[in-house]
This record gives structure tokens, C-alpha cells and sequence, in this order.
């Protein structure tokens, strides 16, 4: 298993070569010029020059492409172009703000689809089947700006219960949380309703309701178990994604997580914290999706077989 | 005659069964009727989608519905209305009363439980002892079944089908049901291991004193395990006897074709003779006779109404209209 | 010769057999209502877009400012209301259907044919094709959408179908994965190989086996993905990615709106509401089709 | 009322400050600290009595951008600048009426036309405890030689001399008359030589703890979450009534407003046009409105295709309903911009009336171009406003038979578009900062700003002859009649059609005193407070 990681892991790093190869090019193809984005808004030519120099924006991209990755080797991700603050210290502030979220939201996630996809499933074509599953899809198909501002307006503004937005307090966690969380559901509730109408129909199921399994522990012991591998994959991926930052929800609410960040660095080219952003979503989409691999482990003995 | 019968574990009467799905009904069980008693062996043989499985599954009520509809008849298991039986009752009896050994062993284990599990779990249901022992129990019954009891926490996927087989055995055993169903238990097996697991079977099921209904479409299972046979066609027992009954008195042409269909070992000579055509779309049944369009025997007669049973003798009955007929008789007893 | 003539004769029965399993989902799919109604909401939908010239006339009404009946609710003359320009939001809606539903059915048709194929591929051929093409779609994954959209439009000019594009070339990988997962699962089944033992090439397997064979989970994918495309649009035209004004477009209607949310909820109420509309429609036949794709799941 | 408030306070410090010398030059008004310190200590006599209770005011306030400097010399933003104002000091100050007041400057002459004599204020500490000395501000001004942003302006500075530890000499160039509005700005803001010096040894950067001499100290600063500041026991000047200020990024508009209507913030800055109404709907908040030192304008390119010709730019400005944009993009929140600069600047020519809508008189003078049957046009923008400004332009001009096409633009490729010259026209604003009308020409209609931030492209012999001359007159009079002068040329020449003058807005709690909002030199907050 810790032999199976290490792969992982060692796969890892051609791909981060190749995402901040890759991003460096885009980045410095991409319209608008670097040194006149840090000069801002109506800076003269003689300043933009001054910075291009300063920044050794004059150099061939290749050899600023070099020159980073030797820094980041020696662990040194640069700083950013608009702040001048370390990039990593940066994006190390901001990341956990966005983790946290990204953890409350999936659990408000899981929290309404997992109920409503078994109960859908196992009522398959009942009232309570349809109600949910569209219920389920209004999630997704809300905008989340629109979402959010009604919430911000509903219990913020006209009953005064919740902050308006920041991250203060549990309380500000609930509509940030309560937003993305309907976004994500609709996905894991089909994808739990689905795999659970193919698990229902398995023989050990009905070797199961043949012991005199009780039907709610033939749900809970024997099908639940077994659906919840697919699950679990989209599960993490949405996770993954809540990880790399929900731009809008976290300007509706003021959050200070990496959505905003990495956007606003995108939007003023700011390279060093763009990559520094493309880096920690790497890294995270792949510890994410070991994590996934390994509670498939956990789930299923014969998944773990291959691990070895 | 069979209904005076007494003391028995299950009764069955007049079961019909339908599916009623978006493309028609499908009409599984036609009136089968099922008297059998403590400790007794009967053999259902039959083709493949015939009604055999479905008739089990009717006596654990687990038919699948929807669409599957019990539409009339009864089923009284050990004195119990089955079909009536509220459904914390009906989880009582089901691995406890009766348990049920099913077809496919490859897929009739959970797969992220250990077999231990599986076999501890339903001991815990139905006796009350702790969890303890309901493991201990386990242990004892996978050696009963003859697996070392260190394999207890391993998975389904590191056993062969002829283990899985035994244990999915442990498993319907671990409660000494009064009744167990096998459906078809060896045929998803290669035959070695098939005269195993059913040696093993039939070693623990006169150990436990279980009556059983075994499902196949083997006659050499049934010659070799059963002490009644009923044979299925599209849904009705056509023919029923002990198993001296069956083999030696054949009657029905139907029965007679399931023989012609087994190779001979001593008559290398005679050519095996399938039974020709197949059988009728279960959703658009003939009304008379199932079996007319492809018997041999058959007449005008035969496709105008079904045939009702006649009694041979007290154990034997057959539903063949041309039995009306004074002097009748298929060649397979001319031989 | 003789390989030939059966390899014909399978894709005259191939054929037979898909019309006869078409008609065979038709009939599925018209027992499920909710199908039913999500396609009956989507057909409107489509004949609202093909008339909303005869509905609505383009430079009379919908581009037609107004500046003195701006942002007013909704009323006699104008049903939903009128937007910071005095529009008529109704007609606006009627005729931004038209790009909406093209920019959510194009963009997820790109983003399905590369993926798809760069799936297919990947998981059929496997070996060294198949990590080169993952570990690609692995860095495609960590690039930022916005970053992709901002430099496709850029570069490529801003114009719908870029627009489409780029909002297609974000979302590839997720095809590509799904697509690469069912194909894992199937080729090695007995029909994949009984295919191949008459003499089927790898293409013709792919599409006459493996596809139709990935079909549900790419079906759920779609029917979400057509709506996060849309709503892309409203996230793409607020950072100046979006259509062209004056075209009206759904996205953009609801973003533009975002600023007037509190003073007239009805600029993105009703934009809003068009899309959860036809995101509902879309799932609710997506679902459909998916069950009554699987025979397995019959009733 | 509160502007009356002031100038009493003002006379006041005025008396005070002729005994010590006086603030001298030209610039009579130039009363040292300024109406800040004089408004404040208004409130704090009153609030006298209860001393203990306004002494711990701790205010919250909320704006929609978060800051990206703490180094002033790295400044160009005016998020930024907001928190540099209370942290710093700067030599001089913008009065109200953008005169020149005297900050950490005690006096100042101007002995000849490039040499400056400057005395210091005495005791003044920074927040590390050390005294501000000339030395600092040698330093200072020597570092904005070199840093990017601060260059362009501090190249005109040739040296500076110390006199004694109070007591310095610059000497300019050139002449250069906007160098006190240079020193005035933000970005040239003191810095203590020793903290600097200590914090960019070895490669490392003077951001993270930036040490002034201003009212306030810095705490922290979460990046896009809020900056936090609290009161600096040993300023110089009044003490501040404030203990502690932190400012949340609120980026949303309504969300801005909706935390100062729960009184999660105390202040809502820049709550922007339609988002005003509610702040004035609400009894409890007040709404502060003051023109903003910005124009927003329509550029044209002047070197391109049928806008080359003067006289179909004069056609686009007839064609453009200025009012109307007002009316819409601003909800009536602004004013027409009459000419080419900010009207809070110096020089701003108030006699100057913009074109107004006349589709006859643009259709006759495009028909004269040779354009009678149609002219298409491109117009570049970016942003939601801007859009907005955009599509109702394009509805007015195809009155006047211009057809419009918009292309937006992310903010990046857009001003690599403009200065490409790709458009015919474009949308954009200029915020003249500096309080020196320089700034509003120089850079935007000299033929030498091509390819930076000309991007009207206009390159006109008289016109270039003209801003050098008021770039470099001495005589302040005389340059102003040549700013308005050069306004009036502009009009002709038509490179622009200047759209609007927005206001700068801000929304408080109606109970919250000592708030000091400036739209033309930037709010203070030092002074906020709640009585009880």
C-alpha cells in the first residue's frame, strides 16, 4: 500500500511540470502585457519599463520559465508581482479559509443527497423519487450569486440571524456552506440513486432479504456499502474542486479563500501566484484523488488486492 | 392421495404468479401446487424460465415487486400464511425457517463483507445469543461446510465458486431452517467440484433433518438427492411422483423429453433426441395445452382447453389431456 | 469473401436491431412522465427559439431602449418586466433562447467529442497511449477554466462560437474520464471479443460496442454539463468573455441583473428561472433516457 | 455644516501655526495639520465629558477591493492609499480645495525656480519610537528615484540636501511646479530610513510591517479579508478618536451595504450608484456624496479610419447623450463631464460647455466626412459598467447613423488593444490623483504618451506645444488660464467626448460621528466615533 502512495505520489511530478510549463506559456501568451498590469492603471511608459526590467519580464519566456522552476526547487515559489508578498505564504493563508469551507459544504452536500438518492432509489418512480430528485436539481441549477445575495437578503438583512459574510464565527460557515453545498449535491444524489438501483439489484442483495436481513439493514449493511464506490469518486471529485475556490460564492460572502485569489492574480497576470495556485490545485486534485483510491480500500477488499 | 398428507412443512396451493411489466404480463406460475413433508426431499425439474425460481422465491415472498404480482393461492410454511404474514414476522422465518441456497455463488455473496460476517450476520438475527457467539458459531459452521475456520475474515473474492458455494451452504444451514431451498446450487460449479458440494448437501441436510426443494434441470441431481419429483412447464407441474414414480412410470411426454435430452452412457448407440421447438412466450401462453406445440403426441384436442391433474396412482398425477384416452400410453414405457 | 459477407450480414442486423431498439427507448421513455414532461418543456422551448422572430421583433423590441420606463416590474405591457435599459425582458428572454441553448448544446458537444475520443482512445489502447493521454488530461484538469477561457477568447477573438469553446475545452477531461472508465469496463467483456473474433476493426468496436455502452453515465454528465455551460456564460460575461451586446443571452442577462438585485430582482429573476427551467427539462429526460437506455433497468 | 465645523477649526490652527513660522509660499491657506485635526478637535471638546467611552471607539468599515501595498513607494491604488493615510505622513497635503498644506513640513520657500527649502515639523515619532528626521525624508525621496512607480514624477528631483536634522534643500531638473503636489501624494509618503534599510537587506522587502509617523499603526493584514490598525499613542498631531479601525473587503455592492445596514461595519465605502438608494432609504444610515476627481470619458482614435477626421469625432459628440448616461449608468449620481479633466482639479475650465445632443448636426457633419450613408465603428470596453455606457451609446449612434459594434475586452487585453491602436473607440477613465492638472494632460493628449496611455492616438503639433509650456510655467496664475486654455483647444480637436463625472460615495450609521469623507483627496476615518 505505502509502495502504491509513493507511485502516486512520484507520478505527481511530471505532471506539475507539465501544468506549470504548460500555464507559464498560456499565461504568457494570453493578451494584455505583464509589466503593465503591476504598473496599474495609467502608469507611463517609463514606469512600465522600469518594472519590466525589474521583474525580468525582458527575458525570453523559456529562461524565465528556467529561472522559476530552479527557484521552486529550491522551494523558493517567487513573489507575487502585484503585492510583492510571498506566494506562498499566500496562498498558505488563504488555502485553509477555502478548506474549510470546501469541508462544510460537501458535508451539506452529502447531508441532502445521500438521503434523498437512497430514498429515491429504493422508492424508485414514487412521488418521493421525482420530488427529490428534482429538488435535488434545483440545487445545481441555481445560480450561486443569486442564491447567495437571497440568503445574505433572507437571513442576514431581514431577520438578522446570520453575518452577512467574512469568515467570524461558525455562524458565517452556514450560507457559504448551505450555497455551494445545493450546487453539489444534484451530482452525488443521481450518482447515489443510480448506484444504488444497480446494487438493489444484485444476487447478494436477495441473499441478504433471504437471511431475513431487515430491509432497512439490507439498505444501510449490504447495498449502501457497496454503491457507495462510485459515489465516493464523485464525492471527491467535487471536493477537489470546492479546494481549488468558488469564486462567486466567496465574493458574495466575502471569503477570503483561493477562488478570489487565483482569479484576481489571473486577471492582473500576476505569474508567480497564478502558478503558485495552479501548483497547490495540483497537488491537491492528486492528494485528493489518492485519498479517494485509498478509502476505495477501504471499501471494497478487492480494490485493495490491487494495491499491493 | 397427497392432500391427506400429513404434517407438512410446506403447502402450497394453486400459486399463480405474474409479471406484470410495460411490455405485457409475463405469466411465471400457472397454478402450481406443492404439498411437502418433514425432512423430505422434492426435485423441481424444468427449463430454464419455467417458474421454478420464481415459485421459491414466492415461499420467502422476496418475488420481486414490482413487477412481480402474486395473483392468487397460498403458501403455508411450517403452518405459516406466508403470503399474509406481516413483514417483521416474514424477516423472522426468512434464514431462520427457511433459507435458500441460490444459482450463481460468484455473485450471491456480498462482496465487501467477510464470509464470516455473512454467516455470523444471520445467526445474530435470529438466535438470540450475543455477537460473540454468533461468531464462534460462524467459525463452527464453515468448518461443518468444511473450510478451515481461519478463513473467517477473509472476502468472497479470495474464495473459488465451489467455496463460495459452501459457504453460501453455511450459511442457509447456520439455522437449522426447517426448509431449504436450492436453486439450481451446483450449476454455475465445474463437476468435480459439483458432486463435492453436493455430497456436502445432502450429508448435512439429513443431519439437520431440513426438508428441501431442489431446483435443477439436472435428473441426475434428482436421482440422486430427491424423494419426490414435480416436473415444471411454463408454469404448472406437469407431472408429479416419487422419484421411482418419475423414472420408472414416466407418463407425461414432456418428462419423457427431458430423459430423451440426457445422454445415455450404457445405449451409446441411441442418438440423443431433444425435445424440439421452445418453449411458449410467457406473455402470450397457449390456451390450451403448454406443451401441444411441441409434443409429439399431441391432437386437436390438446390445444382447446389445459389439462387437469390425474391421479395415476396416490403419488403420481400427470396433466396430459391424451390420458382421457382409453389405452394411451408414451413410448419411452413401450420400451 | 465469406469474412466479408458475414461482417455485412452482423451490420445489417446491427442496424435492424438499433432501429428496432430505438423505437424499443421511445416506448420506455414515454412511460416515465417526468421524461415526458422535461422533453414536452424542451420541445416548447426549441419552437420558442426557431419563432422568437415571429414572437418578438428583433429591432423593435428586443435591442429598443427606453430609458425613461427602465427597470419597472412587471406589467400589461411588459409581462416580465423591463430591464436597466427599458427592454422588454420577455422578448429578450425569447430571443437570448436561442444562444443559451446553442452555447450549452455546442460547448458540451465539443467538450464530448474531445473527451470522448481522447477517452476511447485512452482506455482502449491503454499501456503508454493511455498514461500519455490521462497525464494530459491531468494537467489539463489543474489549469484553471478561467485561465483556458480568458486565453482562448483572447486569442482566438471574441465571438460565440470561441465563447463555446472555450467553455467546451474546460470541461473535456471530466468526458474524457467517464468516457475511459466504461470503456476500461467493457472492452474486455465476451462481446467485445466476439466482435473482434468476426473480424469487427477497432473502430468499428468503439463505435458500435463501447459507446453505446457508456451512454448513461455520459448522458447524466451531458445534461449537467448543458447547464453549467449556461451558467458559465453568465460567469464569463462578467469578466468581459461574454456575447456581444446587444445580443441578448441568458448568462449575461442574469449577471448584468446582479448589480440591480436588490432594487429589481425581476433582471435576474426571470433570466434565472428560463435556466432552472430548461436544466430541470434537460435532467428530468436525461434520467429518462438513461433508464430506458439500460435495459436492465425495466420495469 | 460640517465643512463650516472645519473652517472654524481651521482659523484656529492658522493662529497657531503663524506663531510657529507659518506654512509659508504662496499658499496662505497652507495652516499646518490641516482641517483633519481641526474637525476632530471640534468633536473632542464636545465629546469631553465622556471621554472614557469615545476613547475606545473601535470602527469597522467595509470596501470592495482589497489593498495591494503597505510600502508607499510601491502605491498606485486607491484601496491602498486609503490605509497609507492613516498610517503615514507626507511632506505637504491636499487641502479640500486641492491647495498645498503643510504635513511633516513646518515651512517651505521657493528660493528659485528649481530649489526648495523645506523645514520640518520637530518631535515627530514613527511608531517604532524612533524621531523623524531629515535624513527620512532624504531617504525617502532618493528611494522614490528608484522604485517603478514613483520615477516618472521623482526624476525631476536632482538632489537633496541636509541642513540639519530639521532642515533640507531640493533642488529640481527642470522647473517643475508639480512637484508639491508630487510630494502631497500618497505614494510619497515618509518612510523611516532605518526600518527600510533594516527590512530590504539581504534581498527581503519593507511591506509586511510598515512603520509611519501617522495617527495610526498597523496590526495585520489578512489578505482579502480585512486590515486592521490601531491608534498611535505618540502622534504628533491630535490624538485620533478611533482606538482601532479595521476595514473588511466586502467586494459585493449589496453585501457591502447590506453588513452596514445590520451594523456588522460601521462604514460602507464606495457603495456605487444603484446601491446609494438603499443606503438613503434607510433611516439609520446616511449617504456621502462628493464628485469624484475621475472622468469618464469615450475615447476616440484619432489615427484610425473615418475617426481621423475631426469632423466625424465632432458628429460622435453631438451623437452621444451624455445626460442620458448619467441618468442610467449613474443613476443620476454624477454630472455630464464638460471638459477633459476632473473638476475637483486645479485649472479645470468651468466655463467650458460639452457638446451638446444634436442628430442633425452630427448627421450634416458626417454627410460633409463624406459618412451620409453609415459608418460602422468599433467600440472596445471592459467591465459591467462600462458595457452599460457602451450599449447606450451604440443606441444613440445609430440614431446619427454610426453602427456600433461592442467588443469586450478582460481587462488585460484590453488596454494591450488601446494601446496597439486595434480601436476605433473605447470607454475608459482617468482619476487625476495627484491634484496637479499635469496629470491630466501630459500623460493622455502629449504625442510622447503614443503607446502608453495616449490611446486617442492624438499627436498635435500646437496641443504638445502647449502642455510642455503649462507643464513648466512657474507662475501658477498664468499656468491654470493655459490648462483652461488647452481645454478649450481639446474640444475642438475632439479626441475624447467626455461622458460623465461619477460621484465617490460612501455610506455610514447616521449616529456615527467624525467621519471625514473626501471625494477629491481620499476619506479619513481616523476620527470616527459613536457618541455613547
Amino acid at each position: 500500500m505505502s509502495k502504491y502512495i509513493v507511485k502516486r505520489l512520484i507520478m505527481l511530478i511530471p505532471v506539475l511540470i507539465g501544468v506549470t510549463f504548460l500555464v507559464y506559456f498560456i499565461l504568457s501568451m494570453s493578451p494584455g502585457d505583464t509589466a503593465t498590469m503591476i504598473a496599474g492603471e495609467g502608469a507611463e511608459a517609463e514606469t512600465i519599463e522600469a518594472i519590466r526590467k525589474e521583474y525580468g519580464l525582458d527575458q525570453p519566456v523559456i529562461a524565465q520559465y528556467g529561472k522559476y522552476m530552479w527557484n521552486l526547487l529550491r522551494g523558493d515559489m517567487g513573489r507575487s508581482y502585484l503585492t510583492k508578498r510571498d506566494v506562498f505564504t499566500t496562498i498558505a493563508g488563504a488555502f485553509p479559509n477555502t478548506a474549510k469551507l470546501a469541508f462544510w459544504s460537501i458535508l451539506v452536500a452529502v447531508a441532502i443527497a445521500l438521503p434523498i438518492g437512497i430514498i429515491s432509489a429504493t422508492r424508485q418512480y414514487s412521488m418521493v423519487d421525482n420530488v427529490g430528485m428534482v429538488a435535488a436539481l434545483l440545487g445545481v441549477a441555481t445560480p450561486n450569486f443569486w442564491l447567495g445575495l437571497m440568503l445574505i437578503i433572507l437571513f442576514s438583512l431581514k431577520l438578522g440571524w446570520l453575518p452577512s459574510g467574512g469568515m467570524n464565527g461558525w455562524q458565517s460557515y452556514i450560507m457559504p456552506a448551505i450555497t455551494l453545498g445545493t450546487g453539489d449535491a444534484a451530482l452525488i444524489t443521481r450518482m447515489t440513486r443510480s448506484s444504488m438501483l444497480e446494487v438493489v439489484r444484485q444476487d447478494y442483495i436477495r441473499t441478504a432479504r433471504a437471511k431475513g436481513v431487515p430491509e432497512k439493514a439490507v439498505i444501510r449493511k449490504h447495498a449502501l456499502k457497496n454503491a457507495l464506490i462510485p459515489v465516493v469518486t464523485v464525492i471527491g471529485l467535487q471536493f477537489g474542486g470546492l479546494l481549488g475556490g468558488a469564486t462567486l460564492t466567496e465574493t458574495i460572502f466575502a471569503w477570503p479563500g483561493v477562488g478570489r485569489l487565483l482569479v484576481d492574480s489571473i486577471k492582473s497576470k500576476d505569474t508567480p501566484m497564478v502558478l503558485g495556485g495552479v501548483i497547490m490545485l495540483t497537488i491537491t486534485f492528486s492528494v485528493i484523488n489518492l485519498l479517494v483510491d485509498i478509502l476505495y480500500a477501504f471499501i471494497d477488499p478487492r480494490i485493495k488486492a490491487q494495491y499491493r | 392421495m397427497a392432500e391427506q398428507k400429513k404434517d407438512l412443512v410446506l403447502d402450497i396451493k394453486d400459486l399463480v404468479i405474474h409479471y406484470e411489466t410495460d411490455d405485457g404480463v409475463v405469466e411465471a406460475v400457472n397454478g402450481i401446487d406443492i404439498q411437502l413433508e418433514h425432512g423430505k426431499t422434492l426435485g423441481l425439474v424444468g427449463e430454464t424460465g419455467s417458474g421454478k425460481t420464481t415459485t421459491a422465491l414466492s415461499i420467502l415472498r422476496l418475488v420481486p415487486d414490482p413487477p412481480g404480482v402474486i395473483k392468487s393461492g397460498s403458501i403455508k410454511l411450517d403452518g405459516k400464511d406466508v403470503l399474509n404474514l406481516p413483514v417483521a414476522e416474514l424477516e423472522a422465518i426468512r434464514g431462520n425457517l427457511v433459507s435458500m441456497i441460490f444459482q450463481d455463488p460468484m455473485t450471491s455473496l456480498n462482496p465487501v463483507l467477510t464470509v464470516g460476517e455473512q454467516i455470523a450476520e444471520v445467526i445474530a438475527l435470529h438466535e438470540n445469543i450475543s455477537e460473540k457467539e454468533a461468531q464462534t458459531k460462524a467459525g463452527d459452521m464453515l468448518e461443518v461446510v468444511g473450510i478451515p475456520r481461519e478463513r473467517y475474515g477473509e472476502y468472497p473474492h479470495q474464495f473459488s465458486g465451489g467455496m463460495k458455494q459452501r459457504v453460501v451452504i453455511a450459511m442457509a444451514l447456520a439455522c437449522n431452517p426447517k426448509l431449504l431451498l436450492a436453486d439450481e446450487p451446483t450449476t454455475a460449479l465445474d463437476v468435480t467440484i459439483q458432486a463435492q458440494v453436493l455430497e456436502t448437501m445432502k450429508k448435512l441436510r439429513e443431519q439437520y433433518g431440513s426438508a428441501m426443494i431442489m431446483i435443477t434441470h439436472d435428473l441426475g441431481i434428482i436421482a440422486e438427492v430427491c424423494d419426490e419429483v414435480s416436473v415444471v412447464y411454463a408454469g404448472q407441474i406437469v407431472e408429479h411422483g416419487t422419484l421411482e414414480d418419475i423414472f420408472e412410470s414416466t407418463m407425461h411426454p414432456y418428462t419423457e423429453g427431458l430423459f430423451g435430452s440426457l445422454p445415455n452412457i450404457e445405449e451409446r448407440k441411441a442418438r440423443l433426441q431433444p425435445i424440439t421447438g421452445l418453449m411458449p412466450d410467457p406473455t402470450n401462453l397457449p390456451k390450451g395445452c403448454c406443451f401441444a406445440p411441441r409434443c409429439k403426441y399431441c391432437t386437436e384436442n390438446c390445444a382447446k382447453s389445459r389439462p387437469d391433474k390425474k391421479w395415476v396412482s396416490d403419488t403420481h398425477y400427470v396433466r396430459c389431456s391424451r390420458y382421457e384416452e382409453p389405452g394411451f400410453q408414451i413410448e419411452r414405457r413401450g420400451q | 469473401m465469406e469474412a466479408a459477407k458475414i461482417n455485412g450480414a452482423v451490420q445489417e442486423g446491427g442496424a435492424v436491431k438499433r432501429r428496432g431498439q430505438a423505437g424499443e427507448i421511445w416506448r420506455r421513455l414515454k412511460k416515465n412522465k417526468m421524461a415526458m414532461a422535461g422533453l414536452a418543456v424542451l420541445v416548447l422551448l426549441i419552437l420558442v427559439s426557431i419563432f422568437a422572430d415571429v414572437l418578438f421583433d428583433y429591432n423593435e423590441i428586443v435591442i429598443k431602449q427606453d430609458t425613461s420606463i427602465r427597470l419597472q416590474g412587471p406589467s400589461g405591457a411588459h409581462w416580465l418586466g423591463t430591464d436597466e435599459f427599458g427592454r422588454d425582458i420577455l422578448a429578450r428572454l425569447v430571443h437570448g433562447s436561442r444562444v443559451s441553448l446553442s452555447v450549452g448544446v455546442i460547448a458540451v458537444s465539443i467538450s464530448l467529442v474531445i473527451g470522448g475520443a481522447l477517452g476511447a482512445i485512452a482506455g482502449f489502447y491503454g499501456g503508454k497511449t493511455d498514461n500519455l493521454i490521462m497525464r494530459f488530461i491531468d494537467i489539463l484538469l489543474a489549469v484553471p477554466s478561467l485561465l483556458l477561457s480568458i486565453t482562448i477568447v483572447s486569442a482566438l477573438g471574441p465571438s460565440i462560437f470561441n465563447l463555446m469553446l472555450a467553455i467546451g475545452v474546460s470541461s473535456v477531461p471530466s468526458y474524457a474520464r467517464i468516457v475511459r472508465a466504461s470503456v476500461l469496463t467493457v472492452k474486455d467483456q465476451e462481446y467485445v471479443e466476439a466482435a473482434r473474433c468476426i473480424g469487427a476493426n477497432n473502430f468499428e468496436i468503439i463505435v458500435s460496442h463501447i459507446i453505446p455502452n457508456c451512454m448513461a453515465p455520459i448522458i447524466v454528465q451531458v445534461s449537467l454539463k448543458v447547464a453549467s455551460a449556461i451558467l458559465s456564460t453568465s460567469g464569463l460575461s462578467f469578466l468581459g468573455l461574454g456575447i456581444k451586446a446587444p445580443t441578448p443571452e441568458w448568462g449575461a442577462m442574469l449577471s448584468g441583473g446582479r448589480a440591480y438585485l436588490r432594487n429589481a430582482p425581476h433582471l435576474t429573476l426571470f433570466p434565472g428561472l428560463a435556466i432552472i427551467i430548461t436544466i430541470l427539462a434537460l435532467n428530468l429526460l436525461g434520467d429518462g433516457l438513461r433508464d430506458a437506455l439500460d435495459p436492465k433497468l425495466k420495469k | 455644516m460640517r465643512r463650516q465645523g472645519m473652517k472654524r477649526g481651521l482659523a484656529a490652527i492658522l493662529a497657531a501655526a503663524m506663531v510657529l513660522g507659518g506654512c509659508g509660499g504662496g499658499q496662505s491657506a497652507g495652516g499646518s495639520g490641516g482641517g483633519q485635526q481641526a474637525a476632530g478637535g471640534g468633536s473632542q471638546t464636545e465629546a469631553g465629558g465622556t471621554a472614557g467611552g469615545v476613547a475606545d471607539s473601535v470602527i469597522t468599515l467595509g470596501d470592495g477591493v482589497d489593498i495591494k501595498h503597505m510600502d508607499p513607494q510601491e502605491t498606485d491604488d486607491i484601496y491602498s492609499m486609503f490605509l497609507l493615510k492613516h498610517l503615514y505622513n507626507k511632506l505637504f497635503k491636499l487641502g479640500e480645495n486641492n491647495e498645498i498644506l503643510c504635513d511633516l513640513a513646518e515651512s517651505y520657500d521657493v528660493e528659485d525656480e528649481l530649489t526648495y527649502h523645506i523645514v520640518l515639523r520637530q518631535g515627530v515619532k514613527f511608531h517604532d519610537g524612533s524621531e523623524m528626521k531629515a535624513s527620512d525624508v532624504k531617504f525617502t525621496l532618493e528611494r522614490a528615484k528608484e522604485k517603478a512607480g514613483t520615477k516618472v514624477n521623482a526624476k525631476y528631483i536632482d538632489s537633496v540636501t541636509i541642513n540639519g536634522d530639521y532642515d533640507l534643500t531640493i533642488k529640481t531638473t527642470d522647473p517643475y511646479p508639480s512637484l508639491l503636489y508630487f510630494l502631497s501624494g500618497e505614494s510619497m509618503s515618509i518612510v523611516s530610513e532605518a526600518v527600510v534599510t533594516a527590512a530590504e537587506a539581504n534581498g527581503g522587502i519593507y511591506e509586511e510591517q510598515p512603520v509611519g509617523t501617522g495617527p495610526f499603526k498597523f496590526v495585520e493584514w489578512m489578505p482579502n479579508d480585512h486590515w486592521t490598525i490601531e491608534r498611535f499613542d505618540d502622534y504628533f498631531g491630535d490624538t485620533p478618536m478611533a482606538s482601532s479601525i479595521t476595514c473588511r473587503v466586502i467586494p459585493e455592492a449589496s453585501a457591502r451595504v447590506i453588513a452596514l445596514e445590520t451594523g456588522e461595519i460601521d462604514v460602507a465605502l464606495n457603495v456605487g450608484a444603484v446601491e446609494a438608494a438603499n443606503v438613503e432609504a434607510n433611516s439609520d444610515l446616511v449617504l456621502e456624496t462628493g464628485i469624484s476627481p475621475a472622468v469618464s470619458y469615450l475615447g476616440l482614435n484619432t489615427q484610425k479610419g473615418a475617426l481621423a477626421d475631426q469632423r466625424v469625432r465632432q458628429a460622435v459628440a453631438y451623437g452621444v447623450n451624455k445626460q442620458e448616461i448619467v441618468d442610467t449608468i449613474l443613476e443620476g449620481r454624477g454630472e455630464v463631464a464638460n471638459s477633459f479633466m476632473g473638476k475637483t482639479i486645479p485649472g479645470w475650465n468651468e466655463s467650458l460647455e460639452a457638446y451638446p445632443r444634436d442628430v442633425e448636426k452630427a448627421k450634416a457633419l458626417l454627410a460633409e466626412a463624406g459618412y451620409g450613408d453609415g459608418l460602422k465603428l468599433e467600440l472596445f470596453i471592459n467591465g459591467d459598467q462600462n458595457n452599460r455606457s457602451a450599449q447606450l451609446i451604440q443606441a444613440q449612434l445609430s440614431e446619427v447613423g454610426i453602427d456600433v459594434e461592442i467588443s469586450m475586452y478582460e481587462w488585460g487585453a484590453l488596454t494591450e488593444a488601446v494601446k496597439a491602436g486595434k480601436h476605433d473607440m473605447f470607454i475608459m477613465g482617468w482619476a487625476n490623483r495627484s491634484g496637479d492638472p499635469d496629470y491630466s494632460m501630459s500623460p493622455l493628449f502629449h504625442s510622447s504618451s503614443i503607446g502608453s496611455n495616449n490611446s486617442s492616438f492624438i499627436a498635435d503639433d500646437k496641443l504638445d506645444e502647449m502642455i510642455i509650456t503649462a507643464k513648466t510655467d512657474m507662475d501658477n496664475e498664468r499656468r491654470m488660464q493655459e490648462y483652461k486654455d488647452i481645454q478649450t483647444y481639446l474640444k475642438e480637436l475632439s479626441p475624447w467626448v467626455p461622458l460623465y463625472y461619477s460621484m465617490s460615495t460612501a455610506g455610514r450609521r447616521a449616529d456615527l460621528e467624525g467621519f471625514e469623507f473626501s471625494a477629491a483627496t481620499g476619506n479619513y476615518a481616523g476620527n470616527c466615533h459613536y457618541n455613547k
